[in-house]
């Protein structure tokens, strides 16, 4: 892990309320694994006070990028930034997700903004030849981040793309098919939409880790803000910046 | 170079900028983002005597310039800190605090003497705003009797320098800091968090799992100051500022109000190596100033143009 | 349309948002800029018996979201109040609240007794946190014996409503709730301001002309949530939150902890018609959230999911 | 006065620590009288809390310009608008100069960013066709303002423009030249610089009146945070947004 000060060298308005971030860092963009996060300093000013984080969206040699919804202050106040202003990034941070589960079906799950790590997480798998399914859902079309993806099922809430509905019901429809496959789920997304994939998961027997977005005070396993329920544990909580964001689905009680 | 040092009982700091407790881990969890080794003195996450899962989620809320925090300390327990901890951190060329936190009074006892002797622990601090279930919740810091009681207990079993953590949710924290110095105490510092709260109002359920937890940050800043302002012309020993301290010129307006030393919290989580980068502000500022001994700023607050406040 | 109306006594209040003393005049001021016959009441400026100048300048100081302020209860005396603002004010369509000072137990009693006779004063405040020289400067409201002799004395000598404004440099706020309560108050109001300072690092002088101040806005709002949540545990009567209030979010967090009414203070600076847009918001959002009762949101905080601090 | 959202029109670098913003109000154009300031509010957050008070620098039909010098973190966010933004705005405030002293020559002094009164004030004395000497002082010639005015003196500490000292000293010697003439003295200027004016414009017994620049938290006058000492007055405070900025160099201590 890395704390820069970067260049911003590209910002796009993906669509009214996401935006899509550049900037340099060769450290970052060198070492940045599946899943794993920055935290980024809004501005030098005590509201927000806290850095944001943000999902290593995609990398490039020298370059990294983020994608995010415009929620609240920090994401308003990023949304202002230019290029040649300067982000002050710490990362890459946080447990990536583990590519040798030994799957014979990798199959990935974003569910709207959630979908940030998939990219990356997705060319690491092509890379290694696996068999990728890609589920993306969002509530509707300017939600669903396609790029860098091949989604082959899509869902939206409104059924302004896809099918109208969740993505969890088409995830298992999917599955239904042809249950007895070596699959594995890598999922992205709401708390509520992770719980209800977990139970699929199970029911099907599938491996699966989801990617955790807890609140934060340092990302750097300093403050023990990040707790996360353990499951049948003798520790209790994990801290979800550093011994996640990424688990197993049933590693966490969520 | 200017000598930032200070003495605290026999024990020598080699510098006036600490981490506070809670808010730096132990120490050892971000080599790659700061040279420990820089920092005056390192102190833990409060260690009991057992170890403590913490609370549940939701254990921190972001408000205007704040914090509030419910981590309810969340700690190893002693004798994983002394068999894991303790042996990494005697390599740091820092020193370290321990800061204790215990049920009752006799636990900080306990605490204190287990640990004794160990010399890569270089003093103790003991945080008074553990809540204290008899008296309804209020924290054990909130009983000058308590307080009294805990600083003279400790005094007996260890010949570290004794740092006692005030709470500011009292009346006048001065009261404490008295009782303490009477009992043997070698420093206070003050503050803790504040008690605050925060409700979702969509859910209409607090934001911490706990209902109440500690603010702290840039918010609470005046009031670390007024209260070390009025402990410093209450007590001889050393009080060390704490409260949203976050660049030089806070750091600044605490040692000219009186602090002989300084603890940096919430500031950590946002920069890491925050301590560091005020210590070498700190040099430049005292060599553009031309202050060669650096027991010239502190409490060199000027009055002359002040009145008291009249009704 | 939904009723906010709010009976303390025998006073109906047509809505639940006051404007804080010391923040919006004598409500005279800005006619062109606040329809402030929107407003539920309208509390003064603390009235003192002698016109009082208030403190050398400077007053006021900026921290991380919030204000220090060292006014010092300027204001034009009873005198001049009763002969020159009320006239103006009984033209108003809002209720008056008269909040008083007093240098000692006594002069509470002289202020209500002199005023107790105006019709156009619908309630009194009593404002506690006047320093009490005897005590070393500590408000006369940090003193229990002393809040619950104000709150007697003046219940002798008014039928209007007595509210009590706690200070909340105290350690247990919700003790004086109690003591008020005992005594005959007809609700309590908090928070007032917490004591606060700053320095200017260059001239090395405290920023405010009288060392320490009162730190209010949107800093302190943690702090006030919570101790309006522990106070509407302890007392039966009203109690009306203040403290940092900026915005609709911040109204709600305050109603559904439990405060039956709230006052705006420092964010009328900002904004000078902000308690009417909270008003016009918050009928807004209780139209699209279908609640039919006000008095359904008050309190309605939702605590099953919380845990009791453990340590 | 009104409280007004208004739409920026005209962003200008005046120079790297100075910013000229331009927005549209038709009733602060119309209704403003010399020496009245505006005040802003930065932006949403609570960083800075404060509106930020400045003086009306010229007006246009339906335009209001300020002027302001890049001093902390308010001037810092302001600077960072762009045309088609909002400003929110409450003015005109404050009481103005007075206008009718009627003097033979008006004397308008003005230190560094403190002269952004002078060119309503200046146009207006040309209206009504009053015989005006301008002094302009700065700590150097980045800080002068001498747009809409015709500056007859110019001091510099740095020498970079004009004589190189205090704007003080010229006018002493000005007013030594003829010193029987019926002047009026208008001056806007760092406190320290009114003082030493104060002293020169009793020396030589001239009527003066003085823009002052406290610390305000409200602008209105319901918080009472703006005092300034009145000299030999039983009120002993006047309220600076309210009953000045602009005060007789006389009525107050400073
Ligand atoms: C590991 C991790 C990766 C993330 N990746 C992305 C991403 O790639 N794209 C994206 O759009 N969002 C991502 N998020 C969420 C993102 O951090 C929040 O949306 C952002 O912090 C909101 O900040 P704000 O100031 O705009 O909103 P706020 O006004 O602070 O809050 C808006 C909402 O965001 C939630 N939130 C606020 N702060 C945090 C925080 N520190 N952590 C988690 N949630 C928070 C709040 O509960 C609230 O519901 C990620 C979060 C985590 C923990
Ligand atoms: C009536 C009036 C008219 C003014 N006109 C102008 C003008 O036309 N152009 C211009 O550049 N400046 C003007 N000022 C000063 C201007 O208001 C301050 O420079 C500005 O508020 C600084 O804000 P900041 O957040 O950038 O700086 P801060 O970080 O808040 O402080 C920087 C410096 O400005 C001073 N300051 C901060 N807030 C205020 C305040 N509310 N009132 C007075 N001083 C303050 C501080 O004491 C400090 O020394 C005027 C002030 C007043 C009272
Ligand atoms: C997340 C967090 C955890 C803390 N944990 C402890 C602790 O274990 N023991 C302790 O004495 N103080 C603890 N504190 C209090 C800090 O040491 C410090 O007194 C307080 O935060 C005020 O300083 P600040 O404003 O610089 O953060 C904690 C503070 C925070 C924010
Ligand atoms: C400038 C200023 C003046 C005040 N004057 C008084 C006063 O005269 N009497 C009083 O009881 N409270 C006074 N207060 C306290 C407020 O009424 C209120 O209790 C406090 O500011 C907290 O609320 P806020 O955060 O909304 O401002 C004053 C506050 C400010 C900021
Ligand atoms: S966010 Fe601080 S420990 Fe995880
Ligand atoms: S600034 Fe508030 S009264 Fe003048």
């Amino acid at each position: 892990m890395i704390h820069e000060v970067c260049l911003i060298t590209k910002i796009e308005a993906v669509n009214p309320t996401i935006t899509k971030i550049k900037f340099q860092s060769q450290f970052i963009a060198n070492s940045a694994k599946e899943g794993q996060f920055v935290n980024i300093r809004i501005d030098e000013t005590s509201v927000p006070l806290l850095r944001r984080p943000f999902s290593i969206y995609y990398t490039t040699d020298k370059e990294v990028e983020i994608v995010f919804g415009i929620m609240g202050m920090g994401t308003n106040k990023l949304n202002h930034k230019q290029v040649g202003d300067t982000l002050d990034v710490i990362g890459p941070l946080g447990k990536p997700f583990n590519l040798d589960d030994g799957e014979d079906i990798s199959i990935l799950v974003g569910g709207g903004l959630g979908a940030a790590p998939l990219p990356m997480l997705y060319r690491s798998l092509q890379q290694k030849n696996k068999q990728t399914v890609i589920f993306l859902g969002a509530r509707n079309k300017n939600y669903l981040l396609k790029n860098y993806l091949q989604a082959s099922y899509i869902s939206t809430d409104d059924g302004s793309e896809g099918y109208k509905g969740n993505i969890v019901t088409l995830l298992e429809n999917y599955l239904s098919k042809s249950p007895k496959k070596n699959y594995k789920i890598y999922a992205c997304g709401p708390t509520q939409m992770l719980i209800e994939l977990i139970k699929v998961a199970n029911k099907y027997k599938v491996k699966c880790e989801v990617s955790l977005e807890t609140m934060m005070a340092c990302g750097i396993g300093i403050c023990q803000g990040c707790a996360v329920k353990y499951k049948n544990s003798t520790k209790k909580y994990a801290l979800s910046c550093v011994d996640g964001p990424i688990f197993n689905a049933n590693d966490i009680e969520l | 170079m200017i000598n930032f040092s200070l003495k605290i009982r026999d024990v020598e700091f080699k510098n006036r900028i600490f981490t506070a407790s809670g808010t730096f881990g132990y120490g050892l969890e971000i080599p790659q983002l700061v040279d420990v080794n820089k920092i005056g003195a390192i102190i833990t996450k409060s260690i009991t005597l057992k170890p403590r899962v913490g609370n549940p989620p939701n254990r921190i809320v972001e408000t205007p310039s704040g914090l509030l925090n419910s981590i309810g300390l969340a700690n190893i327990g002693l004798k994983e800190f002394l068999e894991e901890k303790l042996p990494q951190l005697s390599s740091l060329k820092t020193a370290i605090i321990v800061n204790i936190a215990g049920n009752t009074i006799e636990e900080y006892g306990q605490l204190v003497d287990l640990m004794n002797d160990k010399p890569e622990i270089k003093a103790f601090e003991l945080n008074l705003s553990c809540p204290n279930v008899k008296e309804g919740g209020l924290s054990l810091g909130t009983n000058l009797k308590t307080v009294a009681e805990i600083t003279k207990l400790t005094r007996t079993l260890t010949k570290k320098p004794i740092i006692v953590k005030l709470t500011p949710n009292v009346t006048r924290i001065s009261d404490f800091a008295k009782a303490a110095e009477s009992e043997g105490a070698d420093a206070v510092s003050l503050i803790n968090t504040l008690v605050g709260m925060a409700i979702d109002v969509k859910t209409r359920k607090p934001k911490l799992s706990t209902i109440t937890g500690g603010l702290s940050g840039p918010a609470i800043k005046p009031v670390a100051l007024a209260k070390v302002f009025e402990t410093v012309r209450t007590v001889k020993i050393p009080v060390i500022g704490i409260g949203g301290i976050t660049n030089l010129n806070d750091a600044l307006e605490f040692f000219i109000a009186g602090a002989k030393a300084i603890q940096i919290g919430t500031a950590n989580f946002i920069n890491p190596h925050i301590s560091v980068d005020i210590l070498t502000e700190l040099e430049k500022y005292c060599e553009a100033n031309g202050i060669k001994n650096f027991e010239d700023i502190i409490g060199s607050i000027d009055l002359s143009d002040s009145v008291s406040i009249n009704i």
